[in-house]
């Protein structure tokens, strides 16, 4: 992701996982993929917003709604595409799937809450060459024990991580007024994690918020947790939406690419979103053209040491 | 003819109908939704007050309904899918199979955890698992796989309503949209039951010479294992048999041993990897009982993670193809490796 | 536990379990006992506080420190002195040993925070019968996930659970600066849980707090928390205390027994230090006098149904 | 001569000493405890900025240890007791186990999690058991169990420091104060080594006819078998010779192999209870590569949980004379059942 976040590259980015995401949906039903997806269209703003401003080596640590954070981390989406289609080219050799994305600063799994104390796991490690740890969790992932233990010792030890909590409303179909008791900010709090908490969708107002909270992690402050809360407008993976569609439609008014892109002049962001276009092709394209796994590069679960 | 889903979903319902102890509960469980895979549909909308959805807390829930089991409801926890089991393996293992025991039998743990297993969906290394085999072993549970050869709604319901013992109860995804004894019912095939609440089946092709090989199975490998029967039988002359189980543990030796008696020669089928697994004690049970007098081997996943993508997971998960060539290469004494089994 | 909590009765139940747990240190190395044991000499005015008011059927949830629990909720003095003896006629035929108590109404395990979602659950199907449930916990279980697994579903449902915090400043070995962040009224707070907290070992105060608490509770308040900071006198388990002595000597200027003793008249107190002393005496007679649980007694750890 | 205890303790501050990258973590490790066995005494105050104290917190840690290991340290997680291990499943199971390869091999988990195992002290139900068979059958975990007949010191430190896959360190209670070889410096035993990073052993009595039995084992166990064995051969003339393993998986058959083909008779000893545990691998295994060559039977924990209890302790955990009644059992070709099964 380039250094420069000027409107319209922020705008190509989150442009850019709405486009990836809303063909894997088309082309599902096509047979292009095996198995399932979850997709993030309607939270871009939260992955662009604060990764868009990821030092070289700082680490991302995702979950099962990994591709907008995926590709704001500066993954290819090439490989993305191919990773979905279970390509040889894949982020991980088809290994992995859509919710198993590992890259060389990027970790994703599909089990939730597990991947934060890996986060601080990393962030100990990290902290040795001053690089820091971004983890993102969803409002649902609250419910799992791990979580807390993975605050307790960040904050014990005040390690850099980022905790950035996308409350989209919904753990799978459950609404979080019957998944989660008291308020998400206070489940940092308890720990000492100094917390922010914002209900947008504007990237910029995203950013604002991730430059100072990277930029008190990176002078050392510890832990920190931004909380923001968002909507998700596809389904929470292939199926069914159950949702109330005026609600959907309620959210989409904020639709955080019409938010942003309505501060681009028309002229700008054509060109953009025909460069975008191109590129999704592309790597669709790419991607359909690769070589599937292959069963013969099947390699062992133990390895022989160093 | 009904699916296996509907079958456990009626099991549940009557369940609830049949005791106020009785109480569902699980992530995402309410309509519309009904669950991952909708088997507790329609559930919550007859019972409201019985059928709870839950947080994201597979350790809090297994143990929510230790307790619960322990103050006199029977209640049943859905994990949506059998990969997150490990969460709860603690509550498990160190709760729900301890405490009637450690109690000196002073109180009971009537508690059902229900869940999906199994791969050949594409849903990759977390959520395609059969990950029963690191359970099973615990003194205290009871493990029942359903299969669609042998109705499971009653077994579901007995484990809920009469087992006083807490029940890991699997049931691997692919079985939910299959017929019940759909592979059993046009008299292709004889089929004989042993024991009562959790019943195991021998099944062999009717009117063929006696058997010369054993399948010991379940769940959806059960199914497999038809298929792999027939085709050995009318592309090879070779003809085998199969004792598919319903209860895995405790394992109820007899119906296996008096096939392998006659056959000799026994394989062990699994979804799983094989390391450890439940054909490890079909097979070590087995030697402890007869002796030296069968040959044996394990047919079950490589043992690596299961990949997303369909020709690594076909490749990694145990295929009708290996059940055949692993029968094969039993019956001429080839021991130039086992099936799926590799260094890892 | 009788239902009359005079200030006597208070000091009685106290004494019991003091001279109990001290009778047990001071036996060990006569080989009365196998195993290991966990003491709470120091803290005998939580279990007394809040477990003298227990209502019948109202159920208590402990843990590895569990002997005054066991006593103040009412447990056969002698049924203890037996299990911890691993006799037949012990709390648990000698299967359970020091931390696995299982009686009528009483759960004890070893296992830290895993008890936790157990007395929720309990809750849930106390509630019917209006009963609740008294958790208690040390400081070093809010490491466990568990722990907060179990708040967030006791929060969102409602349910009847009183959540006592044992903060003896100590995990084991490691004092709570080095393994909790943040405070622990917050922990229940960020649930949503009304908490109260007292630095404190006087009876009398932790009666007066445990009756309002569970006055609400009764009422239909939902879960409750009391943090009580208190200390405990005696080593973690059998084995060296590392803890300086003249913290340990500073605490002990708050003995629980001391402070409530000082209320009493000694002609009212002697009559009571003779009776309870007679009391331990004959439950360790009993105990030691009574069969050891025998092998043929082991039965399968699985039963055939109802 | 060195202890069990000293070794693992040395290997531990070699292991820190060699690399800024090893951390140790894990309950009450810092001196002057030195954790609640004593294993990491004296490190902390070498290394007090490598040497951390944790707050109550398996999953946490085993889940800090995967992170630190993906981002280039070597961390060694201690687990106070085995008995915790389950709190952990997930992360080991769903995490360290599975990166590397998931990750088409781009990454490496250099973790090793240490914990003490076993019983006979009187611990009781949640403190004293053999849980490794949990968790061994996981593809991408490998299972070590230090033994005091072959130094684990220098296999801890392999694995911490050489090994970069994740490992889960086994070390029996029992053995932190016995000395490492006692039982077989003195000439009595013939001793034969197999393997490099975690060798097994041969053992059998010096000059003795050819062993008729074989013992398969590992840990606390393998002590055992050797009194089992000194007993069979001077009580009973019955001539054994055990095969004691420290890497449990990946299982390296050939030496037991070449045992049996001699022997023709095997018994599995483990602590923990049988089911789906280390012994019916071994004899699955075995079974696959030799046919059905040789009898088997397991000895283990019966399968219930172990009480506190001194004489019911005894009764449920597995002991000399169980394998000395096991082996004489054998010999006499006698299945009246296995010693140490029963139907729970
Ligand atoms: C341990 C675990 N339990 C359950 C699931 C199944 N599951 C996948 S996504 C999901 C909902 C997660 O909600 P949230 O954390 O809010 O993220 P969102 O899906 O809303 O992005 C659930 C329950 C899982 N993947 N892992
Ligand atoms: C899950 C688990 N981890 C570790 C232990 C070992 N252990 C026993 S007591 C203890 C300290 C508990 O501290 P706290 O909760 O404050 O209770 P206290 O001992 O101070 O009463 C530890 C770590 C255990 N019993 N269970
Ligand atoms: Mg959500
Ligand atoms: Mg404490």
């Amino acid at each position: 992701m380039p250094a420069e976040l000027t409107p319209a590259e922020l705008y190509r980015q989150m442009l850019r996982i709405r486009r990836f995401e809303e063909t894997v949906l088309e082309a599902f039903p096509r047979g292009w993929f095996y198995g399932t997806t979850h997709t993030g269209i309607g939270q871009e703003a939260n992955a662009v917003g604060v990764l868009g401003l990821r030092k070289p080596g700082e680490v991302v640590v995702s979950n099962h709604r990994c591709h907008g954070h995926f590709l704001a981390y500066g993954g290819s989406m090439t490989a993305l595409a191919a990773e979905l289609m279970g390509r040889a080219t894949g982020v991980c050799g088809g290994r992995g799937g859509s919710q198993h994305l590992i890259d060389k600063d990027f970790y994703a799994s599909g089990v939730l809450g597990g991947t934060l104390p890996l986060a601080v796991g990393m962030a100990l490690a990290e902290r040795r060459r001053q690089h820091l740890v971004i983890a993102f969790l969803g409002d649902g992932t609250l419910g799992e024990g791990a979580v807390y233990e993975s605050l307790n010792l960040a904050a014990l030890w005040r390690l850099p991580v980022y905790f950035i909590v996308e409350n989209n409303r919904y753990a799978q179909t459950t609404p979080i007024h019957l998944h989660l008791a008291g308020e998400i900010p206070a489940r940092f709090e308890a720990f000492g994690i100094p917390v922010e908490e914002r209900d947008t969708t504007d990237v910029l107002e995203i950013r604002d918020l991730a430059e100072s909270g990277l930029d008190r992690l990176r002078r050392g402050s510890g832990p920190q947790a931004l909380v923001l809360h968002t909507y998700r407008f596809s389904p929470h993976s292939r199926g069914d939406d159950l949702r109330d569609p005026r609600e959907i439609e309620r959210f989409r008014q904020r639709d955080p690419l019409r938010t942003h892109g309505a501060r681009l002049r028309p002229e700008d962001r054509r060109p953009i979103e025909a460069e975008v276009e191109q590129e999704v092709h592309q790597a669709f394209e790419a991607a359909r053209a690769a070589p599937v796994a292959d069963a013969a590069s099947i390699t062992p679960a133990l390895g022989q040491g160093t | 003819m009904t699916t296996v889903l509907a079958s456990l979903n009626q099991a549940l319902r009557r369940s609830l109908t049949a005791s106020l102890d009785v109480m569902v509960l699980g992530e995402d469980v309410l309509d519309p939704y009904g669950g991952a895979f909708k088997v507790t549909q329609g559930l919550s909308s007859t019972y409201p007050e019985r059928v709870l959805a839950t947080p994201v807390s597979e350790a809090g829930i297994v143990g929510l309904g230790v307790g619960m089991a322990l103050r006199g409801l029977r209640p049943v926890v859905e994990i949506m899918f059998g990969d997150f089991l490990m969460l709860a393996g603690d509550a498990l293992v160190n709760h729900a199979a301890k405490f009637r025991w450690v109690s000196n039998d002073r109180v009971r743990v009537p508690l059902v955890v229900r869940t999906p297993m199994g791969g050949r969906r594409g849903y990759g290394p977390t959520h395609s698992q059969s990950l029963e085999k690191h359970l099973m072993g615990a003194a205290g549970l009871r493990t029942v796989a359903a299969s669609a050869l042998l109705d499971p709604g009653p077994m579901l319901e007995a484990a809920i309503l009469s087992d006083d013992d807490p029940t890991l109860f699997v049931e691997h995804k692919l079985l939910y949209a299959q017929q019940i004894g759909a592979g059993l019912d046009g008299g292709e095939y004889q089929v004989q039951s042993a024991g009562e609440r959790y019943p195991s089946l021998t099944v062999r092709l009717a009117g063929a010479p006696a058997p010369r090989l054993t399948f010991a199975s379940y769940g959806y490998m059960a199914g497999l294992a038809l298929e792999a029967i027939h085709r050995l039988a009318y592309e090879y002359e070779l003809f085998a048999e199969m004792v598919a189980f319903t209860q895995l543990v405790p394992l109820c030796l007899e119906p296996l041993a008096q096939s392998v008696r006659q056959t000799r020669a026994l394989l062990t089928l699994e979804e799983g990897s094989g390391v450890l697994g439940w054909g490890s004690e079909a097979i070590s049970a087995l030697v402890e009982e007869l002796g030296p007098v069968f040959d044996a081997r394990r047919v079950s996943a490589r043992p690596v993670p299961i990949p997303a993508s369909l020709p690594l997971e076909q490749a990694v998960l145990p295929q009708v193809e290996d059940l055949v060539r692993a029968a094969l290469a039993m019956s001429n004494s080839d021991r130039s490796g086992s099936m799926r089994r590799s260094n890892g």
